[in-house]
């Protein structure tokens, strides 16, 4: 699914946008990290439908999925 | 300048905030005669002095920070701020947020909260708590610029980076 | 801009406070590259309504106040204030106080107070703890002149009236 | 002694100066209210020399002398 990516994490993917598998968000965390080993050390939040994720969260392959460094507003 | 609907908001503009937008809001309100207290806060782009660095030669400062951010989801979760901050202090008349993207050169202005209430009370506590909130809430991304070309990666102080760190 | 020094300034202005005033304030801190954070207070005059009284047909509503002072007494207060204020908050960079005296009509602006600092926090606190003084130390009288031509005499709230109650 | 009235005392009194005399600011304030009895319920705060007073302060006659009303600014 469509992945879309922000700040360092778009920087270190050279995208704002990948296409990952899986059927939660810790798949779609852990295949990240194996796509861009250039990504280790960061952190960063997933938010699913426009919310931030706590804990492991199912997918259904229909929503709109995001990977967050760390904030940096005002 | 009537505030109470919370319909989504667009607080985003590109470039950085006119100090003449400010007056002009400012001024819109003098139709508004239950007003006694404006609470203002601006956020300006600081030129910090960084040390040298692996990939940097040798200390810089800032010359501008870009900020970009996750749109959709930013102007929802300011909705809630909205929401919540209308149901914290009923008496405040209106609230404003506005918030830079693109590249903003050090010096200029980048944030901008404004609340308004008959006393002053309302309006300072609302801004203190909606720009804390923002700051901690909003997926606003912000890429320090120097003086030398290189750059790093804003993150709020004293706010959790993320929902959920990964140490993976 | 630079503020340290803490000389007796005027605040005092004549007539209501232009928010153009505001913008070119917050401009001339564009050349400050140490500035994060600016808060500030704006008072603007409520129409408030009042009921009828012995010396007032009917209810009506506040038109403006007419803003008098003692002024050297209230510029050595101020002078007092903003040593204290630097002192409190010692990483605040400046700190800008203008009032107005003469008939500022509902709906205009009163009072400003404007505090920058490199973080949030100073700048916040400041801003508070000044205009609460403001409003408590300095011997400045607000007549509210109604619709109807009468007047009453403003008093804050919350504020001791008088340093020495006196009931004779 | 000459002595600075403002806001509803200087209003009551029909005058922003008025001569007083008294050894300290409670006489002031005893021959204030004899000469003006529409004052009488008012409230104010006595400066002497641009500090405001707490208790009864003795004067020289030399001094800056104000009445103040409640504050108002802001």
């Amino acid at each position: 699914m469509r992945v879309h990516l922000f700040g360092i994490l778009a920087e270190k993917a050279g995208s704002d946008v990948v296409e990952l598998e899986g059927a939660a968000t810790d798949e779609l965390r852990a295949e990240f990290r194996r796509r861009f080993p250039n990504t280790k050390g960061l952190m960063f939040a997933m938010a699913v439908d426009r919310k931030v994720v706590n804990g492991n969260q199912p997918l259904n392959g229909n929503e709109e999925v995001a990977m967050l460094p760390p904030f940096a507003g005002g | 300048m009537s505030e109470k609907k919370h319909k989504v908001r667009d607080i985003f503009i590109e470039g950085p905030i006119d100090p003449q937008f400010v007056a002009d809001s400012l001024a819109k309100h003098a139709t508004r005669m239950d007003i006694g207290a404006h609470e203002l806060f601006l956020g300006q782009v600081r030129a910090d002095g960084v040390a040298g660095a692996d990939d940097r030669p040798s200390a810089t400062t800032v010359e501008a920070i870009a900020f970009t951010a996750y749109r959709d989801m930013a102007l929802e979760r300011m909705t809630d701020i909205r929401e919540e901050a209308f149901a914290l202090w009923p008496s405040m008349i209106c609230l404003h947020v506005h918030h830079s993207l693109g590249r903003i050169p050090a010096g200029q202005l980048c944030f901008f909260v404004f609340a308004s209430s008959p006393h002053r009370k309302a309006a300072r506590e609302a801004v203190a708590w909606v720009v804390d909130r923002i700051k901690a809430d909003l997926p606003i991304f912000g890429k320090e610029i120097f003086a030398d070309e290189t750059h790093t990666w804003k993150t709020n102080r004293s706010v959790d980076p993320s929902g959920r760190p990964d140490h993976q």
